[in-house]
Parts: structure tokens; C-alpha cells; sequence
């Protein structure tokens, strides 16, 4: 058999979407740090959580991922995206790049992606728990209501937070996140 | 039916059942040419004689039993794990047969992971996925038919000295064969039968009715709903009939393959952390909080409930109520079922929270744990399959009616 | 001597059951639809003969045709068709052949013979103008295809017998006429099943005098000019025979070698029809009358032996990797008196001894080892021990066995030695060849190998392309005359023989539809209708083709046939040759869509009701 | 419901079923420790642009493929799988993965053995339960086509039968840009060999509640989408749940004792030539015909596979196993021309019959009856019902 006919393949990298995940990685680490400043619920949130909480949201096999924890102040802060000599206590891997993408783009919300098995969680299950109810009202933080609605399973009524507190939440929220402060 | 846009769905476990299923082994340890299988199980078990069952079952085939360690504790860890492992490689064994309920068959997964990787310390192989290559072979042979661990890919233990819970989670810690024979649940006595169904029941129930479903899944968990509300009552009031263990058996297989895959909801949210705080046994915490969880979840699953209530009812029932009320009928049934349930063991069947006692007869439960089990209950995984979304006071709403034994006021929950 | 103007049209019409015979004459708008030969012999069955017979069974008949050109000295024309259902494919085979039994028939006064029923000992039929007489072959049964013919002949001046190979029901036996065949689709076994041994027939009884003469000889001389003008007929064919092939499907990576799996080979000259020329003082012997003289006898080793046709060569020699012409020559001659098809008997071996490499089964058959070869060969006319595995043919026996990827058949009828993955077009032909596996149907390798007047690679336009040659044969072989005029009367009108070859190549490859169109061709149907008195234009002559060719379709449908046998052997389609670097296969599915399409079938391969109508086929 | 005194049920394979489904190959072979597959095809069963989306989703991976091997002949055969051996070697590769039904995957399963067993012969396994030990990771991406093994534990190498748990595949990945049928033949076949099987795994001699439930889903999946595949075959919704039914057809009927339909479906398509997804169609309404003679045959739940709760509930239990009958009935008629009435139309000469009985009974070793088979034949041919 001629085998050069059949020769071996390395599929390409899928440079267009590792960058858009890398940015939308980068923004929601950056985007719950603030959160952790400006909201009460995920201040509380972050409190209960290990001292050395120290987390990674990534891409299986190779990356794109961001780190995120508590320094030895105990603040809450975007650690970059090399996980490199930090002592990761919670790691939450997507399982794939087009999964990680059907979840920026909001095509498949944090629920549905779990539910359907395209992320992967290793460490103590009780932070992971916490740290998908921060996403969540991040998400609301960020984005407006129409993607939210699919994005969460049930959207924050006024009782919960009042237009005035999502706003304002919402302008720190989006500063901080750019100024990184 | 309706195909979700993505699901996935695996159960590698061969499943034999019968009423002399057990007499199998030999042949199937020869498939995976093993011939010195090492027993693992636990007192309760081999109290009730079962072992010497599997031991006739497989005398004279050629293959050897090496050795019977029947010292689980009801909360096994990492000690134990280590020291099973330590006899399995002195006495040689090849394979392992794991006979009783979670407890026994997570240990033994423990315990293959050890000898099958030479590992020092098992607890490097947490997590999703270490696991790559394939264990020892491996029966699990279910005692209780509730659990379904034996079907599972899942391995929970405990390090008491750390305090740490660990989860191993790798296709390859699914048993080899699991092998359902009505002989092992006949001894079962009635009160502990029916929270084990019960608990089979939960699985099968939130298998289909939470966010994890898809079209195998719910085919077996149907299935499995069905064989339990038919043969359940049967079998507590006559504990020997085998037809009904056998069925039994087959649900709470059925639903292991359901609720592996599907996953489950708040019924387990609240179980575990129940379980965990108390020390409740799993079995009685689903069947309180069965009824609860669905009423709150209502109006998110009133279809797929409908559906469940097909099952649970039969077909005479379910054609003769009107569609709109098919949910609230099913929930009415597990009801109804519990309160049977209580009745048939003279009480010893808990319907509420409050009802639940230890050996001593004194209260497992008292009220002023319920905001601890709901803050551990917050960091249980299993909240995200459950349709609606909850928080703190969620859960207490919740809990307090499950443990006075009163249905939910509807209107207080909030409806996303 | 009496006189036959133009066509007797008598056909006589033989029941071996009851024993009885009778006669019946041709329509003369069956004559004008279908020429005779082939053609004419299928109308016959299809009127005759229902679907779905068992082709060994009772109700199959074999029709023997004799051409409108036989006997007139037309020249190449000594030649009879013979039309039956075949027990190796289960539908429809023609065959054509050059020995005497033709003649003698036609100078009986008979234009056919239809054979039908079953006798129930063995018998010989014994013909003359008054008919036939059915007579005990007891003490024939047995003996070999020349015994049989010498016993015969005492009674006439020419016999079709069959061999053992026939009486044994071997489902690729031949018939035997002189010391030529009907090769094909095992009409022996045929008659073997109706327990006919031969049919002879006295002959010289009339004269046959064309109608217009005048027309005719002036025919007849630029017939053979051109056949004498032509390097192919009269110089390749003439010396070395059909093996000159040898080196051309050489050179063109075309020749079976190991099975079918290189395509070309070193050695391959050492059984070139030139090497055999100079070893074996090789003298003609041919069919009667012809002109081209292909057919050949040497001396090998020390005894007289014909010079086996490239087909044996090719199959007997490079495909199983042996490369002594005399050791094929005898297995040849095994063949011929045991009445075996030499391609099918080749590609059956060439099966088992991959087979046997493979572990499929066990034998002592090994490429490149004559031995046990002509062992092998006895056992099969003889059905014995392995044998009579092999002599249910490659299809039934991968079937069996398993091996069906390198099964060299299509329809159950092994393909004969020319590789399709060199020649696309030929590989079309193939799988679209009424009777399986058939390199006469088109014989396009000549075309886009030896002459490259096509590219063989291309796609574009060989559907028109084959199609156009599939009807130019078919009516060829219902006229009848010897396909071999082919290359001197398409290549020789003016038009072609002074248009430069790569210019042709361009034309041919790219824009076939027209190419055919402008094809001159008029030679043949000339001959037709001087002798018959009836006018032929040459598009009438090629829609007789075609009318030919859709209705053995058309019946091969009605016998299960459809897209899914339309096909080639795995190997063609999967494995490249080993002499092709790029390791191409054929791509047939794009060439077979378009095929039907130009064809008027249907996308399944079935013949359209307005095609049908069209050809005044009615269908049944 | 009661369960039967004594069955087993066995599947080895994850299914991943939908959207982005092959994206996870690379992760789920990572879990079997492997990296480096060989891919399987035959170019001329499926259409071309697969190949692309395939090398596409394995993008950012870490995985290389051995190779892509796109000639599989349509039937496997030694010879073929030895040279592929011989590739899979030179390249290094540690698994398969195959693209499509019929002889791409009875190749994988061929090539797997000897690559991952060692032997040179794999005939020694022919048989039941002949191989010794695992086999390398297998991954079948089913396509619009197949022929009713592919998900089962057996194999059909030079038509010898190999049955052995460890040749089912390990991961099925039904992706749904895989599965689009090329036209409503294709379509029809295909929901024919999961609905045959389906059907059969109803029979009360094999009725084993796991088995029932793939079943169950096999049938719901027909029910909804065989009349729109046969109206919009390239619909990708319609055709994705149809694949997905044939995943569990086929699983269901590795589960259960073989059914007469299969078996001479099967056995009529080896011996014509004909798709075995046509033989099952034109075979099925007859065979059903027939086995309504004694209604023991049947599970009457086979019947809320074809319909939903509320029409179950409300069929007489008498009338539901009839309904069912219909109800396929009608669906096969709703095919019209791409299903024949009869064997004769499908001009299958009547003396080949007996022949395709007696291969039937052989394939089954004998587990189905000769004169059922002929009395079916019989009446399939003559096109009326017994």
C-alpha cells in the first residue's frame, strides 16, 4: 500500500477563538475581582471561601485559561493566565475550545453547559458551587437582561436587587474590570 | 420525545440479573481470565449469610476465593482502603467481587485503583479523569437495590485523619459486571428495603425530571419507576417474594444507569448535606425530600412529571386524569407511597424529618441543625441539575416543611 | 449446389425433451431491428423465454445465430454467435465464435438453431437441411472437445461440442467448435445440463449469393484494403496475434499481474506474442475465412500446441507471476480439450492462490509456482476436492470463502487482462457490460492505451465515448463479423487516418459526443444490406447497436440487475497499482451517473419506458 | 412489570450525541491513555466534505492522526486490514477511529485486533467469545449509513462472524454535522435496520427491560422522524435523532437473541446484493403478518414506542400490539416507491429463495426456524400476506 497517500495530519490551532476566549477569560476574571470589591452577596461569597483560594478556569488541552484568587491580604484578585507556580485549590476545566466558545458566546449558559458534562471540576466541590453563583451574578453585572434571562436559571428580581444597586454595580463593576483597580 | 441538542450517555457495567445469576461468576471471571477474586464487603452482609451464597455459587468452578474481608464500616476511608489493598496483594488475588451497598462497593473501587496502580497514596488519583488505564477486574454484587452504585463511575472516600472527602470520577472504576440476584435482597427487612427503593425511586424520578436528562436516560429511568411502584408495597409486606426483589433489583440498576448519566437535583442537595450533618441514612433523607423538591421545582418540570406520573400510576390511572393535574397527582402518589410505606412497617418508615430516629429512638434531626445542613447543602454539586435555581432561604422554605411534614405554600417560592 | 440469395431466415428450433424439432422463420422487421447474430439471437430468447429461470434448468434455451456475412466471403465474417442465461452470472451471455460449426449450419440452410428443453441421457443432434435428428451420446460422453468434434464430423463438416468441464456443469465451461470457442459465461454447462454433448451439422448444401454482388465486391475489396493497409491487422495481428497486446498493456500499466495488484511487470516480454514468434516457429491457423489472422499454432517443446490468446497469456502468465509461454501453452491446451474458459480459469486460480496467501484456504497453489496448476485445473472440470469450489467461479467462491474484495469479477464474470485503473474509460465498460466483466463489449484500452486517441484518466466524455462503443459493437457482433475489423475500418476513412494523433487525443478526450458523431463507420452496414437487399443507413446500424444492447439491459433487469452490480471489484476501486506512484483507483460512481443518463436508464440503472418505446422494445 | 428470570445486558460504548459532539474525541481517547488514532473511511459511502469537518473538530487539540485512510472497501477483508497494520504501525499509532457503518468499522474492529492482540492470524477469533482480552480504544462516528452492526459486539471480516464483547466500540460520537443523509434512500435504509431491530428486541424471547428501553428510544426516534426524513432528508435535526435511534436500536438488538426479520434481511441483502436496510422494508410487514398468528410474540409495550403516554393509555390493551402493526405499516406505505411491495418487484428469481432461507437459519446458528423463514420468504415474494 502506497502509504504516502494517506499521510499524517496535526489539526491547526484555532488561533480566532483561542483570542476571543482568551479576552472573555481575561474579562470575567478581571470582571469578579471587581465584583468581589463592589457587591455585597459576592463579598460574602468570596469570604466563606479557604484562605489560599486559588482558582483556574480553562480550556483542556492547551489553554486558553485564567487564574484567580485570594492574595495573602486575603483580597480577591485576577492572577493572569499562567498558573505556573501558584498552588491551585479548585480548577474548573471546559472541555473543549468550540464548548468553551458556546459558552462566551452565550450560545450554552453555565447551567446547560454543566448539566451537559462540558466542564470538568477537580478540587473542592463547595468553592466550585460558590464560584458558579458569583458567575452568575456577574453575568448580570455584565450583560444585558435578554442574554442573561438564558444565560441564568432564574433572572434577580427587584426584591433580590433593585435597578438602582444592578446599575450602579454595574458602572463599577465594568471601571474596575478596565482600570483593573 | 425530544433529542437534546447534545447529551451524553455511557454505562460500561455488564448488568446480569436473575434468580440465579450469582452462579455466572465463575464464567465471567474466566472472560477477564481472573481465578482468585478477593471478597469485599461488610458485616451487615455477611451477618445475613449472603457470602456463603456467592461462595456455593461459585464452589467447585476452579476459581478460588483468596480471601473475605467483611470489615467496611458504614463511612469507609482511606485506612481502610490501605489495608484491604495491603491483603489483596499478600493473598494474590486477581480480581475483586465488591458484595453489599455503597459503602462496600466504593471501597473496593478504592482498593482496585490501589493494587491496579501500585499506588502509595490512592488520593493522587482524585479527581476527573486520572484514571487511564483499565483496574482489575471487578463484580459488584448489590445487597441493598437503592443505591445503584454499581453503577456509577464515581468512587467517594473519605481521609478521617485529613477530614476530607475525596471524589474519583473515571469510566474505568465502573465494575466489569454488575450481577443482580434476588437472593441478595431477599434478607432485606422491610424498613430498610423501602427507604433503599425510595432512595432507586429519587434517582429515577430526578434522572428525569432535572436539567441532565436525555432520551437513554429517561427510557431506563421510566423503566425504572415503573418495576419500583409496582413490586415496592408487594415486597415490604411480603420480603420474600423473588419476583418483586428481583424487580426491585432491576429499577434500582435501571436507575443507577439514569441518574450516572442525567445526574440529579435538589432531593440530593438537601440528602447529602442531611446525611452528612446528622448522619442520616441516604435512603430516608430521598424519600422525605422527594416530595418537596418536585413541589418546588413545579412549574419548571410539569411535563416531564406528567410523564413520571404515566409511570408511576400505570396507564389506567394516568389515562383517566386530566393532563393539566398529572404533576400534582404524582406528587400525591410519592405521598401516598410514603405514607403506605409508614404504615406497612409500622411506622418505622419516615415521611418527615422530624420522624426520623436513630437505634436509640431519639430524634437524628433536631430543628436547630437545619441552617447548618443548608449551608453545607449550598456546596453540593448536585444544585446546578436542578431545573429551578436556589439560594440560603430557599432551602430553609424548603427544609422546615420537610421536617414539620407539611407541603410547600407554593406562593413563597419564587419563580425565575 | 442450390442457392440461398441474401438470408434464408429459417430458424429450426430443437426440444431435446419431446425430442421433436420444427422451424420457424424470421420477421423481416425482426431481421431490420436486429440484424441477426447477437442482436437477433436476444429477441429470440426474449420472446421465447420468461424471467427468473434457472439457467441450468429446463426452460433456458440457447440460441446459435448465424450471421448475415457467414458464408458470402465477406471478409472476417466466418463467424457464429450463440445466446443463452448463464449459469456463472445468472443473466443474459452472448458469445462469438470462428469455428466451423457456423458455416456448416449456415450452408444447411439455416439462419439459427434454438435448443430448448433437457434430454434425459446423454445425446448429439445431427443436422442437415431436412433438420435435425436427435442421437444417443452414450459413448461420446466423457471424451474431450477434439474426440468428440472427430467422432462428429463423420457426420458433417462441422460439430460444437462441449467437454468433461461442460458434463460437469462447470459454471465457466466453454464450447468447442474447430479449435475455436464460444468462451464465455459457461454455455457448456448448459448444454451439459440439457446432457447435449454437440450439435453437428452437414453443411455445403447451398451456396450463399449476396443480393446486390456488384455493391458487395466493391465493399469486399476496400474492406480489405484497409485491412491490409492497416499496421495493426496486417502486420501486429497478422505475426504475433492478439499477444502483441502483451507488451502494449505492459508498457501502458494495464497488465494483470499477481492478481491484479501491480499493473506492470519485468518479464513480461518473455511471453510477448514477439518472443513467441521468434521461439516457437509459430504458424497460422485461424478461423474460416478470415483475413487478419490472428489465430496461430507453434511448437512447444517439441509438440504442436495453439498459440493461446493474449487473454490466456496475460491471465495464465503475469497475473500469476509465471513467465514460461510453454507451460501456458499446455495448461492452454488442458483447458481447451477439458472445454474450460481460460479467463475465468485464470482469474479463479489467480483468487486461490491469494487465497491460500491470505489463509483463506488451503492449497498448494503459489504465485510465481506453476505447480499443481494443471493439477488444479483437471480437478475443476472434473469438480473434484478443491476444484469443485473453484468451479462455481470467484464470485460464489469469495461468497463462500470470503476474499470478495479481491474477487476479480463483475457479475459474477471474471474480468480478463487488462487492468481497469489504467484505462477509465475501459473501466466504465466493465461495469457496464451486459454480460459481467467483458473487454469486447468496448474494448476501449485500445483506444486510450495503445492508439491514446483518449486520455485514459480522464472522466469528461467517456460515458458518450462507451457508450458509442458498446452499440458500434453490439451491432458488429450482430452484422456478424469479426470485432477485430474494428481497427482498420474505424481507423482507416480518411478523416481519422490523417488527423494527427495528440489533435484526436484533444477532440476525443474533450468533446467525445461530437467525436463519435463524426466517426465513419458506413464500411459495415454497407456489407449488411448488399447481401440482404434491405437499406441500412450507418445510424441505423448504430441504433441497432443500441437497440441490441438496451434490450439485453433491459432483460438483465428483469433478472434482479440494477446500479448495485454496475460495479467493480473492490481492488479496482480501492487499491492503487503497485507500477502507479500516485496510486490511483477508478472512480466510477461519477462516470456511472452520467452513463445512465446518456444511456436514457434511470438512476438506479434501469431502462426508462420511453427509452424502451424508442427501440420498440415492448415491455414484459 | 415483572423481569425475566434471567438476562444480560451489555454496553461498552459512550454515546456523545449533538452539537460540537466530536470535539471531545481527542479528550475522551486522552482518557484511554491515547493519542495518536487511525482514522477509517470509505469515500465513495459518505460524502466528501466529512473528512474536513472531521480534521476541523479535532482543531487545538493535542492529538495527531496516524492518518486518515479514506479507500475502506465496502466489505472488509484481510487483505485490506493487514496493509492498514501495517500502516498503523509505521505511523505509531494507539487507536482507532471510524468514520461511517458498514465495512469501515468491521475494518477498525479487524485492524484492532491484531494490532492490539499481537497475533498475525485473526481468524483464530472467529466465533463467539473467542478473543482472549481488550482491545485498543475504538471510536465510531456513525454517518447517514450503516448495516446494523456497527454498534454491536460483532464483526464481519471476509464473511466470517466474530462476536465478542470486547469488540464493541468504546465511544460512539454522533455529531450532527456528521449525519446529514444525502437523500430519503438513504434515510429509509438506515431508519429501517434500527426499526427492524428495535422491533425485535420486543419479542418475549428476548424482552429484557434494558435492552426495551434503547428500544424505547430507538422507536420514539423513528416515530417522529421517518416520514420527515422521507419528505426532508438533509434536515439536520430530523436526521441527527435518527442516528441517535439507530445507536440504540442497534444496542438493543446486541442485547437481545437475533430476530428472523434481521436474519433474513440480512441474508437476502448478502445474497442479492441488494442495501440490507431495502431487504429489511420490503421483508418486515410479512415477517410481522406472520408472527401476528401467535400475539404471545410480542410485548404489547412495543406500542408505546410507536405512540405517545396518552394514546398507550387509552389503546385497549388488546388493540395495542394490532396498532402497533399498523402504525409500521403505514409507515413503510408512507415511503412508497423507495420500499417494493414484494420480492418479485424486486425481481429476485424465485429459485433463490431456498438459498436465502437456509442462510438465514445458518448466520442465526440456528436460533431462527426454516419453514418460518421460507413461509416469510414465500410471502414476501408473492407480495400477500400468509
Amino acid at each position: 500500500m502506497n502509504y504516502n497517500k494517506y499521510p499524517q495530519i496535526n489539526p491547526k490551532s484555532k488561533f480566532i477563538k483561542r483570542i476571543y476566549v482568551s479576552v472573555m477569560l481575561f474579562v470575567v476574571g478581571r470582571a469578579i475581582a471587581a465584583a468581589a470589591k463592589s457587591d455585597k452577596v459576592v463579598k460574602e461569597e468570596f469570604k466563606n471561601l479557604r484562605d489560599d483560594f486559588m482558582m483556574r478556569l480553562g480550556v483542556t488541552p492547551n489553554g486558553p485559561e485564567m487564574i484567580l484568587g485570594k492574595n495573602e491580604k486575603g483580597v480577591v484578585k485576577y492572577m493572569g493566565w499562567n498558573s505556573k507556580g501558584k498552588k491551585i485549590t479548585m480548577n474548573m476545566q471546559i472541555k473543549n475550545l468550540e464548548a468553551a466558545m458556546l459558552m462566551f458566546t452565550f450560545q450554552e449558559s453555565t447551567t446547560v453547559a454543566t448539566a451537559r458534562d462540558r466542564l470538568a471540576v477537580s478540587g473542592d466541590l463547595p468553592d466550585a458551587c460558590a464560584f458558579v453563583r458569583i458567575l452568575d451574578i456577574v453575568e448580570t453585572y455584565l450583560l444585558p437582561k435578554i442574554i442573561v434571562k438564558f444565560a441564568v436559571k432564574r433572572y434577580p428580581k427587584w426584591s433580590q436587587m433593585s435597578p438602582l444597586r444592578k446599575y450602579v454595580g454595574r458602572v463599577l463593576v465594568y471601571t474596575r474590570t478596565l482600570l483593573g483597580i | 420525545m425530544q433529542v437534546p441538542s447534545y447529551y451524553e450517555f455511557c454505562c460500561r457495567v455488564k448488568t446480569v440479573s436473575g434468580h440465579n445469576a450469582l452462579e455466572k461468576i465463575p464464567s465471567f471471571l474466566d472472560k477477564l481470565d481472573a481465578k482468585a477474586p478477593m471478597i469485599i464487603t461488610d458485616k451487615g452482609v455477611t451477618g445475613a449469610g449472603l457470602i456463603t451464597i456467592v461462595e456455593e455459587a461459585i464452589k467447585g468452578s476452579g476459581v478460588e476465593i483468596k480471601a473475605v474481608c467483611d470489615d467496611v464500616p458504614p463511612d469507609s476511608d482511606l485506612k481502610v482502603v490501605n489495608e484491604l489493598a495491603k491483603v489483596y496483594q499478600e493473598k494474590g488475588c486477581d480480581s475483586i467481587i465488591a458484595v453489599g451497598g455503597g459503602s462496600p462497593i466504593d471501597t473496593a473501587k478504592g482498593v482496585n485503583i490501589v493494587v491496579s496502580e501500585n499506588a502509595t497514596d490512592l488520593m493522587q488519583f482524585a479527581g476527573v479523569g486520572v484514571i487511564k488505564k483499565r483496574l482489575k477486574p471487578m463484580i459488584a454484587i448489590p445487597t441493598t437495590s437503592g443505591t445503584g452504585s454499581e453503577m456509577t463511575l464515581v468512587a467517594v472516600i473519605a481521609d478521617h485523619e485529613k477530614n476530607v472527602k475525596m471524589a474519583f470520577v473515571s469510566y474505568f472504576l465502573l465494575p466489569d459486571f454488575a450481577i443482580l440476584d434476588s437472593r441478595m435482597t431477599k434478607t432485606l427487612p422491610p424498613f430498610i428495603t423501602a427507604p433503599t427503593a425510595m432512595d432507586a425511586m429519587t434517582h429515577a424520578i430526578e434522572a428525569y425530571t432535572c436539567l441532565g436528562k436525555n432520551p437513554v436516560s429517561d427510557a431506563t429511568a421510566l423503566k425504572a419507576i415503573e418495576m419500583i411502584s409496582l413490586n415496592l408495597l408487594k415486597v415490604v409486606k411480603k420480603p420474600d417474594d423473588l419476583d418483586g426483589r428481583l424487580a426491585l433489583a432491576n429499577a434500582s440498576a435501571l436507575a443507577g444507569m439514569s441518574f450516572s448519566n442525567s445526574m440529579v437535583g435538589m432531593v440530593h442537595t438537601l440528602g447529602h448535606a442531611t446525611g452528612g450533618v446528622c448522619h442520616v441514612p441516604h435512603g430516608v433523607c430521598m424519600s422525605i425530600f422527594l416530595p418537596y423538591a418536585l413541589e418546588y421545582n413545579m412549574h419548571k418540570i410539569k411535563n416531564d412529571l406528567a410523564e413520571v406520573y404515566f409511570a408511576l400510576a400505570g396507564q389506567e390511572e394516568y389515562a383517566k386524569t386530566a393532563p393539566g393535574e398529572r404533576a400534582e397527582k404524582a406528587i400525591t402518589f410519592v405521598r401516598q407511597l410514603n405514607q403506605d410505606l409508614h404504615d406497612a412497617t409500622d411506622g418505622k418508615h419516615a415521611r418527615c424529618l422530624k420522624e426520623v430516629f436513630d437505634r436509640e429512638g431519639n430524634p437524628m434531626v433536631p430543628k436547630d441543625k437545619l441552617s447548618d445542613i443548608v449551608k453545607t447543602a449550598l456546596g453540593d454539586a448536585s444544585q446546578f441539575y436542578n431545573p429551578e435555581d436556589f439560594d440560603y432561604n430557599d432551602l430553609m422554605f424548603v427544609i422546615e416543611h420537610a421536617w414539620e411534614g407539611t407541603p410547600l405554600d407554593r406562593s413563597k417560592i419564587k419563580k425565575g | 449446389m442450390k442457392e440461398i440469395i441474401g438470408t434464408s431466415n429459417k430458424v429450426l428450433e430443437v426440444d431435446l425433451t419431446s425430442g421433436t424439432f420444427s422451424e420457424f422463420t424470421i420477421s423481416d422487421q425482426d431481421r431490420k431491428l436486429y440484424l441477426g447474430g447477437k442482436g437477433l439471437g436476444l429477441k429470440l430468447l426474449y420472446d421465447r423465454m420468461p424471467a427468473g429461470v434457472d439457467p441450468l434448468g429446463e426452460e433456458n434455451q440457447v440460441a446459435f445465430m448465424m450471421g448475415v456475412l457467414l458464408g458470402t466471403g465477406a471478409p472476417c465474417a466466418g463467424r457464429f454467435a450463440a445466446v443463452t442465461k448463464s449459469p456463472l452470472t445468472g443473466i443474459m451471455v452472448s458469445s462469438s465464435c470462428g469455428g466451423p460449426f457456423g458455416m456448416a449450419l449456415k450452408t444447411s440452410g439455416w439462419d439459427g438453431l434454438i435448443i430448448k428443453g433437457k434430454s434425459d441421457k446423454p445425446v448429439y443432434i445431427s443436422i442437415d437441411s431436412a433438420g435435425a435428428i436427435i442421437k444417443d451420446a452414450g459413448d461420446l460422453w466423457g471424451k474431450d472437445t477434439h474426440q468428440a468434434q472427430e467422432v462428429l464430423n463423420q457426420e458433417g463438416s462441422g460439430a460444437v461440442v462441449i467437454g468433461p468441464a461442460g458434463e460437469n456443469l462447470v459454471s465457466y465451461a466453454n464450447l468447442c467448435s474447430g479449435h475455436r470457442f464460444l468462451g464465455r459465461g459457461g454455455m457448456g454447462a448448459v448444454l451439459g445440463s440439457k446432457n447435449l454433448k454437440g450439435i453437428v451439422a452437414k453443411g455445403k448444401e447451398f451456396k450463399i449469393i449476396p443480393k446486390n454482388k456488384a455493391k458487395f465486391d466493391k465493399h469486399k475489396k476496400k474492406a480489405l484494403k484497409y485491412i491490409n493497409a492497416n499496421p495493426v491487422s496486417s502486420d501486429k495481428y497478422r505475426n504475433y496475434g492478439t499477444n502483441t497486446h502483451v507488451n502494449l498493456c505492459n508498457q501502458g500499466g494495464i497488465l494483470p499481474v499477481r492478481n491484479f495488484t501491480k499493473g506492470a511487470h519485468g518479464e513480461a516480454h518473455k511471453v510477448s506474442g514477439e518472443t513467441i514468434k521468434d521461439r516457437y516457429d509459430t504458424k497460422f491457423s485461424t478461423c474460416k475465412p478470415c483475413s487478419i489472422l490472428c489465430g496461430h499454432k507453434g511448437t512447444f517443446d517439441g509438440q504442436e500446441r495453439a498459440v493461446p490468446e493474449y487473454e490466456t497469456v496475460g491471465l495464465f502468465g503475469p497475473n500469476l507471476e509465471i513467465f514460461d509461454p510453454v507451460k501456458i501453452s499446455e495448461w492452454n491446451e488442458i483447458c481447451s480439450l477439458a472445454g474450460l474458459d481460460t479467463i475465468s480459469a485464470g482469474v479463479t486460480i489467480g483468487w486461490a492462490m491469494e487465497a491460500t496467501e491470505k489463509g483463506l484456504i488451503e492449497s498448494n497453489l503459489k504465485f510465481g509456482s506453476p505447480e499443481g496448476v494443471s493439477d488444479i485445473l483437471k480437478d475443476i472440470s472434473e469438480r473434484k476436492g478443491l476444484g469443485a469450489d473453484l468451479a462455481m467461479g470467484t464470485r460464489a467462491l469469495s461468497k463462500k470463502y470470503g476474499g470478495e474484495d479481491f474477487a476479480i469479477q463483475v457479475k459474477g464474470m471474471e474480468v480478463p487482462a487488462y487492468d481497469p485503473r489504467g484505462c477509465f474509460g475501459h473501466a466504465l465498460g466493465y461495469a457496464t457490460a451486459n454480460r459481467g466483466a467483458c473487454h469486447l463489449s468496448t474494448a476501449a484500452f485500445s483506444v486510450e492505451v495503445f492508439f491514446k486517441m483518449a486520455d485514459p484518466y480522464a472522466l469528461r466524455g467517456k460515458a458518450s465515448f462507451i457508450k458509442f462503443m458498446e452499440n458500434l459493437y453490439a451491432a458488429v457482433n450482430s452484422l456478424h463479423i469479426c470485432q477485430l475489423t474494428a481497427f482498420p475500418f474505424q481507423l482507416e476513412p480518411p478523416l481519422i487516418k490523417f488527423t494527427p494523433v495528440p489533435l484526436l487525443n484533444i477532440f476525443v478526450t474533450n468533446f467525445s459526443a461530437i467525436a463519435m458523431r463524426l466517426m465513419d463507420v458506413s464500411l459495415w452496414p454497407e456489407f449488411w444490406s448488399s447481401t440482404t437487399g434491405v437499406k441500412l443507413s450507418m445510424f441505423d446500424f448504430l441504433k441497432v447497436g443500441e437497440r441490441v444492447h438496451v434490450l439485453e439491459r433491459y432483460m438483465n433487469t428483469r433478472e434482479g440487475i440494477s446500479k448495485k452490480d454496475d460495479t467493480l471489484p473492490a481492488r479496482f476501486l480501492t487499491e492503487g497499482r503497485t507500477c502507479d506512484a500516485k496510486g490511483r483507483t477508478v472512480p466510477l460512481e461519477k462516470m456511472l451517473k452520467r452513463y445512465y443518463q446518456v444511456r436514457g436508464f434511470d438512476q438506479n440503472g434501469i431502462p426508462k419506458d420511453k427509452t424502451l418505446k424508442k427501440f420498440k422494445i415492448e415491455k414484459k | 412489570m415483572q423481569s425475566p428470570d434471567y438476562y444480560e445486558f451489555f454496553n461498552q460504548a459512550k454515546i456523545i450525541a449533538g452539537n460540537k459532539g466530536m470535539d471531545n474525541i481527542p479528550l475522551e481517547l486522552d482518557g484511554f491513555n491515547a493519542q495518536k488514532p487511525l482514522v477509517l473511511m470509505n469515500k465513495r459511502k459518505t460524502s466528501s466534505c466529512l473528512k474536513r469537518k472531521f480534521i476541523n473538530a479535532l482543531g487545538d487539540s493535542n492529538m495527531t492522526v496516524g492518518a486518515i485512510f479514506d479507500d475502506v472497501a465496502d466489505k472488509a477483508g484481510i487483505g485490506q486490514i493487514n496493509d492498514l497494520v501495517g500502516l498503523f504501525r509505521a505511523r505509531g499509532c494507539d487507536s482507532m477511529v471510524a468514520i461511517g457503518g458498514g465495512g469501515v468499522v468491521d475494518v477498525a474492529k479487524g485492524v484492532n485486533m491484531i494490532v492490539s492482540l499481537g497475533v498475525k492470524d485473526i481468524f483464530q477469533f472467529a466465533g463467539e467469545n473467542k478473543i482472549p482480552d481488550h482491545l485498543n480504544p475504538l471510536v465510531i462516528v456513525p454517518t447517514s449509513y450503516a448495516t446494523g452492526y456497527e454498534m454491536t459486539n460483532k464483526a464481519l471480516i471476509d464473511n466470517k462472524r466474530f462476536i465478542s464483547d470486547f469488540l464493541s466500540p468504546d465511544v460512539i460520537v454522533v455529531d450532527n454535522s456528521m449525519v446529514k443523509f444525502r437523500n430519503n434512500q438513504e434515510a429509509t435504509y438506515l431508519s429501517l435496520i434500527s426499526l427492524v431491530q428495535a422491533v425485535e428486541s420486543y419479542l418475549e424471547a428476548a424482552h429484557n427491560p434494558v435492552a426495551t428501553s434503547y428500544a424505547y428510544v430507538a422507536l420514539q426516534a423513528i416515530k417522529d422522524n421517518f416520514t420527515k426524513a422521507i419528505a426532508k432528508p438533509n434536515n439536520k435535526k430530523v436526521s441527527l435523532a435518527l442516528v441517535n435511534g439507530m445507536v440504540s436500536g442497534q444496542i438493543s438488538f446486541a442485547n437481545s437473541s437475533p430476530g428472523i426479520v434481521f436474519a433474513l434481511g440480512e441474508a437476502l441483502s448478502f445474497i442479492t446484493g441488494h442495501e440490507i436496510g431495502l431487504s429489511l422494508g420490503v421483508i418486515l410487514p410479512y415477517a410481522l403478518d406472520y408472527k401476528l398468528k401467535n400475539k404471545s410474540n410480542f410485548s404489547s409495550e412495543i406500542w408505546l414506542g410507536l405512540s405517545d403516554f396518552d394514546e398507550y393509555a387509552t389503546t385497549p390493551e388488546s388493540e395495542k400490539i394490532d396498532k402497533a402493526i399498523l402504525f409500521i405499516k403505514g409507515l413503510l406505505s408512507g415511503a412508497g416507491a423507495l420500499i417494493p411491495k414484494s420480492l418479485k418487484e424486486l425481481n429476485i428469481s424465485k429459485n433463490k429463495l431456498e438459498d436465502i432461507a437456509s442462510l438465514a437459519v445458518e448466520n442465526t446458528n440456528n436460533k431462527v426456524n426454516l419453514a418460518d423463514c421460507q413461509k416469510i420468504l414465500e410471502s414476501a415474494w408473492q407480495g400477500e400476506p400468509i
